[in-house]
C-alpha cells in the first residue's frame, strides 16, 4: 500500500468506507484445509477462540460464496493447480491469506514436491507464519487483512472502465 | 414390554428432546471464548513463539556465533557469519540471517545454544503483508514486542 | 430401476475429506457403484526429506505426518531409533510418554468425534469436541511449548519432566473430559438419526478387515481384540490395568462406540501412569550427533489411528540410509471401497469419516 | 372493471406463456414457460373467484406435474428437439387442427354470444362448490379416487417392467 | 523366559517347513523373539507368501519396505532389497521376508495373497520404479502421471530434476 | 373482489422488488472479470469428470413424483369436505372413507412395490 | 375517501410493509440464528458489529451487492437468473395472504392487517410457497454442475413428499375450524377457548416436522448439506443471487412460523384468554402476541439445528412415506371419529 493516498470525492469516499465496512467485517472464509494448519485453522473456529465474533464463522464449502481464501497448509505440486482454480471460482472481490510456513515458502520441505510458496500461484494478501500459527496468532492476521480491506478503494474498481467486462 | 417401552420412546421423540435439553443447558451455562484483541490468553511460559537472539544484563550481546543452532536446524533457517573484534574475547554474529518461514518451531536451536543466546519469545503474532519481512537479519533478531510487529507488518503500521 | 452411471470428483477440495483427499466415485444419483480414492494431493516427500536430516532432526518432523496425534509419530519414530539404536530408555521418561501419548489419544478421539458429527450434520459436537481437545492441547503448550505439532517426545526419553503443578492440572483436565463426554453422548448414541446414519453401515467383518489390513478401532469395532499396547507392549504398558474395548457389527456405530469407550480406557490409563510415576530420570544419555551402526529396526505402536510403525535403515553416519513409515490410515483408507459397495452418497462421508483418516500420514 | 383488467393480464400471460412453450427449442425453457402459464392460469382462476381450482392449479400442476415433466427430461436427457423433415400431410394437419378449433371457437362466440354464469355472492362460490361435489357429483368423486389408483399402480408398474428388463 | 523358548521353537519349526517346501529358493532364515525373518529368491516370494498365509497363519500384512542399496551394496548386491512384513494375529508374531530385486526387474505382484499389499505396492512402483507383475492397477499413488522419475531411489535429488517450483 | 386487485397489486410489487434488486445490485457490483478457470463449474477444484452434469437422475425420482401427485390430488380433494363436513353429517364421512379406503390400496400397492423406497438393496 | 386512495395507495402501502416484514424478519433471524447457535455451542458467536453484532446480517448483506457474480461456463443463462428471482418472490408472494394481526381502526377507516384474504386462503399460501421448487431445480440444472444438480433433485422430491403431510395435518385444522381462511381460523380458535396445538398435538407435531423437511432446514438440510454436497443447489450461485436463496431460505421459516402461529397456536390471541386473573395479558396488543410466538418458533428452528445431526435421502424419503403419512392419515381419522361421535 505505497500508493498515495489520492483525495477522492466525498461521496464515493464515504461509499468506500461503507464498503469495507461491510467487507471486512463479513469475510466468509473458504474451508480449505491442506494439512496441519487446517486443524488450528477449525481450533481458531471452536469454541475457545471462535471468529465467529468477526462475522467470520460461515465457512463457505463453495468457492463461489465465499471471500476469502485461507490457504491452511502444505501445497503440493499437485494440488497447485486445483488450487489455482478455486481461487479462480472465487468471485470478486476477493482475498488470500497463507497460513503457517508451509504455504508461505515451503516451510520446512524444500522436496521435489512441494510448491515453495502459494504466492507463486495466487497473490497473497496477509502471511501468517508459525508452524503452525497458534488461533490466536490467526485472529491477529485475519485482523490485519481487515485493517488492509479499510485502506482499499472499492469505488475505484467498481467504476474504473478497464475492469470491465473482459471475455 | 421391552418392545413397548422402546416404542413409547421413541414414539414420543425422547432421544430427540434429550439432545434438545443438552443444547438448552449449554445455552446458559459459561462461555469459554477468549475475546482475543482485548483479552488475550497468555502464552504458557514454554511457549515456543517466534525465536529471538538475548542479550545480558549489560546489554551485551550473548550470541557467540559459535553456529551450533545451525548445525541443529533440521531445516536451514539459519546463516549466520561470526567475527572476532580486536581484542575481543568472543566471536560475535556479523551476519545472523534467519528465515521464519522454513522455521518449524521445534526448539532445537534454543537447546544446543551454550550461551542461551537463542531463546523463544511468546510472540504468536507472526503476520506480515509482504514476503521479505519473513527473513529476519541480525538486528530485528533483537527486537521484541510491539517493536517487532511493525517489522514483521512490513511497514503496514495499524491504521490509528 | 434404471441406472445411470454417473462420474463424480469428490475432492481434493471438499468440507469432508478430511483434507486433500480425492475420491473418483461412479454414482447412480444417491447409490455409489465404485470408490476410487486419489491420493498424493498432500505428498510432501517427507522419506525423502527424512534421508538427508540427522536422526534427531526427523522427529520434528514426523509431528507433520498425523498432525491430530503428533506425539504418538514421535513415540513410534522414537522407539524404533532407540531399538536400532539399543538405548535402554528410563522408567520414569516411559511413564512419561504413556502419559503424553495417551492424552494425545483422548485429543485425536475427541476431535475426530467432532468431525465425525460434523460430517454427519451434527455440528455443535463438532465444537464440544473441539472445546474438551482444547484443555489437552493447553497441557500439551504448558508441557512444552505447542499445541498441535509437540515434538515433546525425543530420543531417549522426553523433552521435559512431568513436574507437580503440571501433573494436577492434568488430572483436573481428565474429570472434566467425562462431563463433555457425557454431553456428546446424550446428543448422538440414542438420537435415531444419529443411529439411522451409522448402525448397521459400511459393515465388515473380523475376517474381511484383517484380510485388508484393517488395524485400530476400524478393526476393533468388528471384535478382534487387536491392540499393540497388549500384544507387544511397549513403553511399560504393561504396568497398567486397562480394557481393550471391542465392537461386534463392524459398522460405523461400533467404530464410534469403541471410540468412545477408548476415551474413557485412556483416562484410566493416564490416571494410573500418573499415580505411579517413578522417580528417576526423564532421559536417556543420547549423544547429540547420533550416529548408528548399520541394521534395521522396525517398531510399531497402537497410535489413536491404528497400529503405525516405522522401519529405520541405519548406515553407519549420523543419517538414516532410510525410514519408512507405516501409516495406519493409508491401509484403513483401502478397504473404503469394500465398505462403501452398494451405500448411499451420503454414507460414504460417515464411512470415511469413520475411518478417522489424516492425509498427513497417508501422503507422507 | 379493474377485475377485467387484471383477468385480461393474467389471460394474456397465459396465452404467451402457452405460445413460449411451442416456440422454443430448448426444452426446459419450454418447461419454464409452461410453468408460467399454470400459474398464470391459476391467476385466471382467480379472478374468476374459483379460488380453490386456482390453488389446486398450483399445488397440483405447478408442484408437481411440471417437476414431472421436469424429471422426464433430465432423465431421457433431451437437450434440443431437432427439426425433422416431414411430409406435406402431416403439415396440413398441424396446421388444419388449431384452425379448425379457432374457427369454431370463432363461430360459437359469434353465435351464442358469450356464455356468462350466474354470480354468486362474495365467497359463496367454494361451499357450493364443496356441497355439490361431495353431494350431486359422489359417484365422479369416487371414481375419481379409482382412476388416481388406476393411475399409481400403472407407474409402479410400468416402471417395474423397466427393472426387469434394465439388466443392471 | 520358557514361553519364549517355546515361542523360539515354534518358531524354528516353521522355518524348517519353509526350506523343506522351498528348498534352494531359500536364502537364509532367521528366527528371534516373535520375529521370523527369511531371505528368498524373488521367484518364490507369492509362493512363499501364501505359504505364510495358509499354513503358518500370518494373517495380516503390515507393510512393504524397500531399500535402494545404491549407495551402500550389501548382500547379494542387487539395486533394491524389497522387505515384506507380516503379522500373525492373535500371537503376535512377525515375518520379514527379504527379496533382492536389480533395477528394471519387476517382481510378481502380492495382491492376489495379500489384499493389502495394493496400495503398498503402487507406493513402491511410485517411489523406486519397480514393477510388480500381475498388479490389477500399477499406476502412480502419489505423483502426476506424467512425473519423471522415481523420487525415492537415491540418485533422485531431494528437490527434484527441475529444482522444485 | 377487490382481494384479487391486491392480489395482483402484490403480485407486480413483489417481481418488481425481487427483479429490480438484482437490476440494482448490477449496477453496482464489482464487474466480471473472467479470467482463468473461473466460469468452469465447481467440481472440488478439478476438471469435470463428465462433461456435462446434466444426465444424472434415476426413475425413482419420477415415481416418486407421480405418487406425490395421486397423494396430493387426494389431499387436497378433502379439503372442500373439512369445511363444509356439518352440512354433509356422517354421510359425507363414509363417503370420505371410502375415498380413502380406495386410495389406501394404492399405497400399499406401492409400499409393496418399493416405489416409496430409495435404497438400490431393498429390491 | 377517494377510490384512488382507498385502492391503491392503502394498499400499495401495506404491500410495502408487508414486503418489508420478511425482509426485515429475515435479517433478525440470521442475527438470532448465528448467536444462538454459537451460544449452544459454548462460545459467542458475531458481536463485534453494532451492539452484540446485531449489524452482522447487514453486513453481510451489503458485502453481498458488492460481490461479482459469475454464470458458469456451459450455464443456462436465463434459467440460471431466472431462479433465485422465482424463490425470491414465491417466499414473499406468500405472505399476500398471511395476517398479521386483527384490523385495526383508525379514525374512521379500518385497517386490515393483510394484503388480500380468501375463504381457501390457507390453499393457496401452501401453493405459492411451493412455487419455489421451480427456483430450486430450474438453478440446479442450469448450472451444469452435479452438486448443484443432486441437490436440486433431493431438494424438490424433499418439498413434494413433505406436502402431502403438511396438507393432512392441516387438514385436521380445517376439519375443526371449518374454515380455510386464516383469519376465520384464529377467530375460531378465540371461540372454541383452546388452540388446535393443544387439542391435536400430533398434528401440530407431523405440521412442524414437514415444515422444518419443507423449509430445508436442519435435521433435514441435506438438500445444501455441506459435508455431502458443498453447498447443494446455490454450490455455482454467487454474490446476490447466493443472497436471494439465503434470504428465501428463511424468508421461508418466516412463513413456516407464522402458518404454524395462526393454525395451531391462535395466531394474534393473547394465551390463557379464559382466566380472569390473566385478563392484562389482553393490554398487549395482539401483532407483539403474534411476534413473540413466531420467535419462539423461529428459536426452536435455530434450537433443533444445533443439536440434531442430519437425515439421510434415503430415511428421509422412508420417514415421509413410511412414517409421516400414516401417521398423518390416522390423525384425521381419529379427529374426524372424535368429532362425529360427539
Amino acid at each position: 500500500m505505497s500508493e498515495p493516498f489520492e483525495r477522492g470525492p466525498f461521496l464515493l469516499a464515504r461509499a468506500d468506507a461503507f464498503i469495507t465496512w461491510a467487507q471486512k467485517n463479513s469475510l466468509w472464509p473458504f474451508g480449505s484445509g491442506l494439512a496441519c494448519c487446517a486443524i488450528e485453522m477449525i481450533a481458531t473456529a471452536a469454541a475457545r477462540y471462535d471468529i465467529a465474533r468477526f462475522g467470520m464463522e460461515l465457512f463457505r464449502a463453495s468457492p463461489r460464496q465465499a471471500d476469502l481464501f485461507i490457504v491452511a497448509g502444505t501445497v503440493t505440486n499437485k494440488m497447485a493447480p486445483v488450487l489455482r482454480r478455486l481461487w479462480d471460482q472465487m468471485p470478486d472481490p476477493k482475498w488470500a491469506l497463507a497460513m503457517g510456513n508451509c504455504a508461505i515458502g515451503g516451510g520446512p520441505f524444500p522436496t521435489y514436491s512441494v510448491l515453495q510458496g502459494v504466492d507463486r500461484i495466487i497473490p497473497v494478501d496477509v502471511y501468517v507464519a508459525g508452524c503452525p500459527p497458534t488461533p490466536q496468532g490467526l485472529i491477529h492476521g485475519l485482523m490485519t487483512l481487515q485493517e488492509k480491506i479499510a485502506r482499499s478503494r472499492p469505488t475505484k474498481e467498481i467504476l474504473d472502465p478497464h475492469a470491465r467486462r473482459q471475455s | 414390554m421391552r418392545r413397548l417401552r422402546r416404542f413409547l420412546k421413541s414414539f414420543f421423540l425422547v432421544d430427540i428432546l434429550r439432545g434438545l435439553a443438552v443444547t438448552l443447558r449449554l445455552y446458559f451455562s459459561r462461555k469459554v471464548t477468549v475475546e482475543y484483541p482485548e483479552k488475550v490468553q497468555e502464552p504458557a511460559p514454554r511457549f515456543r513463539g517466534l525465536p529471538r537472539l538475548y542479550r545480558d544484563e549489560k546489554g551485551e550481546p550473548l550470541c557467540i556465533a559459535c553456529k551450533l543452532c545451525q548445525r541443529a536446524c533440521g531445516t536451514n533457517c539459519f546463516d549466520i557469519e561470526g567475527k572476532r573484534k580486536e581484542g575481543a574475547k568472543f566471536m560475535r554474529p556479523e551476519k545472523f540471517d534467519w528465515k521464519l518461514d522454513r522455521c518449524t518451531f521445534c526448539g532445537f536451536c534454543v537447546e544446543v545454544c551454550p550461551t542461551s543466546a537463542i531463546r523463544f519469545s511468546p510472540e504468536f503474532r507472526l503476520t506480515g503483508v509482504r514476503k521479505d519481512g519473513l527473513l529476519f537479519h541480525r538486528d530485528q533478531m533483537y527486537l521484541l514486542g510491539d517493536d517487532l510487529q511493525d517489522h514483521l507488518c512490513g511497514g503496514c503500521r495499524r491504521v490509528p | 430401476m434404471a441406472f445411470r452411471e454417473i462420474d463424480l470428483n469428490m475432492g481434493p477440495q471438499h468440507p469432508s475429506t478430511h483434507g486433500v483427499l480425492r475420491l473418483k466415485l461412479a454414482v447412480d444419483n444417491e447409490v455409489v457403484l465404485r470408490v476410487e480414492p486419489v491420493l498424493g494431493y498432500l505428498h510432501r516427500g517427507m522419506e525423502k526429506l527424512w534421508e538427508s536430516l540427522t536422526y534427531t532432526q526427523i522427529v520434528p518432523l514426523t509431528d507433520r505426518l498425523d498432525y491430530l496425534a503428533s506425539l504418538s509419530n514421535n513415540l513410534a519414530y522414537c522407539l524404533a531409533v532407540e531399538k536400532l539404536a539399543g538405548i535402554e530408555v528410563p522408567r520414569r521418561a516411559r511413564y512419561i510418554r504413556v502419559v503424553l501419548a495417551e492424552l494425545q489419544r483422548l485429543a485425536s478421539h475427541l476431535a475426530w468425534t467432532g468431525f465425525m458429527a460434523n460430517d454427519i450434520g451434527a455440528m455443535s459436537v463438532l465444537l464440544y469436541g473441539f472445546e474438551a481437545r482444547e484443555d489437552i492441547l493447553d497441557i500439551f503448550e504448558e508441557y512444552c511449548g505447542a499445541r498441535l505439532t509437540v515434538h515433546g517426545i525425543r530420543i531417549g526419553g522426553a523433552v521435559h519432566d512431568l513436574d507437580g503443578p503440571l501433573v494436577s492440572r492434568i488430572r483436573a483436565v481428565l474429570e472434566r473430559i467425562p462431563k463433555r463426554l457425557a454431553d456428546i453422548r446424550s446428543l448422538l448414541d440414542e438420537n435415531r438419526i444419529w443411529k439411522e446414519r451409522t448402525v448397521g453401515i459400511g459393515r465388515i467383518t473380523a475376517g474381511e478387515a484383517i484380510d485388508y489390513g484393517l488395524t485400530g478401532p476400524p478393526l476393533r469395532a468388528c471384535g478382534v481384540a487387536w491392540d499393540m499396547r497388549k500384544d507387544i507392549p511397549y513403553s511399560s504398558y504393561d504396568d497398567f490395568d486397562f480394557d481393550v474395548p471391542l465392537g461386534t457389527n463392524g459398522d460405523v456405530y461400533d467404530r464410534y462406540l469403541v471410540r468412545l469407550e477408548e476415551i474413557c480406557q485412556s483416562i484410566r490409563i493416564v490416571g494410573q501412569a500418573l499415580d505411579g510415576l517413578p522417580e528417576g530420570e526423564f532421559k536417556a544419555k543420547v549423544p547429540r550427533v547420533l550416529k548408528i551402526a548399520p541394521g534395521e529396526a522396525f517398531h510399531t505402536i497402537e497410535a489413536p489411528k491404528g497400529v503405525l510403525g516405522f522401519t529405520v535403515r541405519s548406515n553407519g553416519t549420523d543419517k538414516p540410509e532410510r525410514v519408512k513409515m507405516k501409516s495406519p490410515s493409508f491401509i484403513n483408507l483401502q478397504s473404503l471401497e469394500h465398505l462403501c459397495q452398494g451405500n448411499l452418497f451420503s454414507d460414504v462421508i460417515g464411512i470415511l469419516g469413520s475411518l478417522d483418516i489424516v492425509l498427513g500420514e497417508i501422503d507422507k | 372493471m379493474i377485475t377485467l383488467a387484471v383477468f385480461t393480464f393474467f389471460a394474456v400471460l397465459a396465452v404467451a406463456g402457452a405460445v413460449l412453450v411451442i416456440v422454443q427449442k430448448n426444452v426446459m425453457h419450454s418447461v419454464l414457460y409452461l410453468a408460467f402459464t399454470v400459474l398464470a392460469t391459476a391467476g385466471v382462476f382467480f379472478t374468476l373467484q374459483a379460488e380453490y381450482l386456482g390453488a389446486i392449479q398450483i399445488l397440483v400442476y405447478g408442484g408437481g406435474i411440471v417437476v414431472l415433466y421436469i424429471f422426464v427430461i433430465i432423465i431421457v436427457n433431451l437437450k434440443e428437439v431437432v427439426p425433422e423433415r416431414r411430409s406435406l400431410l402431416p403439415k396440413l394437419v398441424l396446421v388444419a387442427v388449431p384452425v379448425a378449433v379457432g374457427a369454431e371457437v370463432a363461430y360459437l362466440l359469434l353465435a351464442r354470444g358469450f356464455p356468462v354464469a350466474e354470480a354468486g355472492g362474495e365467497g359463496m362460490g367454494f361451499e357450493t362448490m364443496a356441497e355439490t361435489l361431495f353431494g350431486s357429483y359422489l359417484f365422479p368423486f369416487e371414481l375419481a379416487s379409482v382412476l388416481l389408483l388406476a393411475v399409481l399402480v400403472g407407474a409402479i408398474i410400468i416402471a417395474r417392467r423397466k427393472l426387469i428388463h434394465d439388466p443392471d | 523366559m520358557p514361553a519364549d523358548r517355546a515361542d523360539q521353537s515354534k518358531l524354528r519349526k516353521a522355518l524348517d517347513a519353509l526350506a523343506g517346501r522351498f528348498g534352494d529358493a531359500v536364502l537364509a532364515g532367521a528366527a528371534d523373539k516373535g520375529e521370523l525373518a527369511v531371505r528368498l529368491t524373488k521367484d518364490v516370494i507369492v509362493p512363499a507368501l501364501s505359504f505364510f498365509k495358509e499354513e503358518l497363519g500370518f494373517n495380516a500384512f503390515e507393510d512393504l519396505v524397500v531399500f535402494d542399496n545404491l549407495n551402500s551394496p550389501d548382500e547379494g548386491g542387487a539395486r533394491f532389497t524389497v522387505v515384506y512384513r507380516l503379522f500373525k494375529f492373535p500371537g503376535a508374531v512377525r515375518a520379514r521376508l527379504t527379496v533382492e530385486v536389480g533395477d528394471g526387474e519387476s517382481l510378481p505382484s502380492a495382491v492376489p495373497v495379500y489384499r493389502a499389499a495394493d496400495w503398498a505396492e503402487r507406493e513402491a512402483f511410485d517411489m523406486f520404479g519397480i514393477p510388480f507383475e500381475g498388479h490389477p492397477d500399477l499406476r502412480r499413488i502419489y505423483l502426476p502421471d506424467d512425473f519423471e522419475g522415481h523420487p525415492l531411489r537415491k540418485d533422485f535429488p531431494l528437490a527434484g530434476r527441475t529444482g522444485g517450483l | 373482489m377487490k382481494n384479487y386487485w391486491y392480489f395482483f397489486l402484490f403480485l407486480i410489487v413483489s417481481v418488481l422488488f425481487s427483479v429490480g434488486l438484482l437490476g440494482f445490485v448490477a449496477l453496482i457490483r464489482y464487474r466480471r472479470r473472467l479470467v482463468g478457470d473461473k466460469c468452469e463449474p465447481y467440481e472440488c477444484g478439478v476438471d469435470p469428470a463428465t462433461p456435462t452434469a446434466r444426465e444424472s437422475t434415476s426413475i425413482r425420482f419420477y415415481l416418486l413424483t407421480l405418487v406425490f401427485i395421486v397423494f396430493e390430488v387426494e389431499t387436497f380433494f378433502l379439503f372442500p369436505w373439512a369445511v363444509v363436513h356439518d352440512k354433509l353429517g356422517l354421510f359425507g364421512f363414509v363417503e370420505v372413507l371410502v375415498f380413502l379406503a380406495i386410495l389406501l390400496v394404492g399405497y400399499v400397492y406401492a409400499w409393496k412395490a418399493g416405489a416409496l423406497e430409495f435404497r438400490r438393496g431393498d429390491e | 375517501m377517494t377510490p384512488f386512495v382507498a385502492d391503491v395507495l392503502i394498499p400499495l402501502g401495506k404491500i410495502a410493509a408487508v414486503i418489508l416484514y420478511p425482509m426485515v424478519m429475515v435479517v433478525v433471524m440470521i442475527w438470532l440464528e448465528r448467536r444462538v447457535v454459537a451460544l449452544m455451542q459454548g462460545r459467542l458467536g458475531p458481536n463485534r458489529v453494532g451492539f452484540q453484532g446485531v449489524l452482522q446480517p447487514v453486513a453481510d448483506a451489503v458485502k453481498l451487492f458488492f460481490k461479482e457474480d459469475i454464470i458458469p461456463r456451459q450455464a443456462d443463462k436465463l434459467l440460471f437468473n431466472i431462479s433465485p428471482v422465482l424463490v425470491m418472490f414465491s417466499s414473499l408472494l406468500a405472505f399476500c395472504f398471511v395476517p398479521l394481526g386483527e384490523p385495526v381502526r383508525i379514525g374512521t377507516t379500518t385497517l386490515t392487517l393483510w394484503i388480500a384474504d380468501s375463504p381457501v386462503g390457507l390453499l393457496i399460501v401452501l401453493g405459492l410457497s411451493s412455487i419455489s421448487v421451480f427456483g430450486v431445480i430450474f438453478g440446479g440444472w442450469a448450472s451444469n454442475s452435479k452438486y448443484p444438480l443432486m441437490g436440486a433433485l433431493r431438494s424438490v422430491i424433499q418439498v413434494l413428499s413433505y406436502e402431502i403431510p403438511t396438507g393432512l395435518a392441516v387438514l385436521t385444522v380445517v376439519f375443526l375450524a371449518r374454515s380455510m381462511d386464516l383469519v376465520e381460523i384464529v377467530r375460531r380458535q378465540e371461540a372454541s377457548g383452546v388452540w388446535y396445538g393443544f387439542l391435536m398435538p400430533v398434528s401440530f407435531v407431523v405440521f412442524w416436522i414437514s415444515a422444518v423437511a419443507e423449509t430445508n432446514r436442519a435435521p433435514f438440510d441435506l438438500p445444501e448439506a455441506e459435508s455431502e454436497l458443498v453447498a447443494g443447489y446455490h454450490t455455482e450461485y454467487s454474490g446476490m443471487k447466493f443472497a436471494y436463496f439465503y434470504m428465501a431460505e428463511y424468508a421461508h421459516m418466516v412463513l413456516v412460523s407464522s402458518l404454524v402461529v395462526i393454525l395451531f397456536f391462535g395466531g394474534w390471541l393473547p394465551p390463557f384468554q379464559g382466566v380472569k386473573a390473566l385478563a392484562f395479558l389482553h393490554a398487549v396488543p395482539g401483532f407483539i402476541w403474534y411476534l413473540v410466538k413466531i420467535m419462539f418458533f423461529l428459536y426452536l428452528y435455530v434450537w433443533i439445528r444445533a443439536t440434531l445431526p442430519r437425515y439421510r435421502f434415503d430415511s428421509l424419503i422412508r420417514l415421509v412415506w413410511k412414517w409421516l403419512i400414516p401417521l398423518a392419515l390416522a390423525n384425521f381419522l381419529v379427529v374426524a371419529l372424535v368429532r362425529f361421535l360427539r
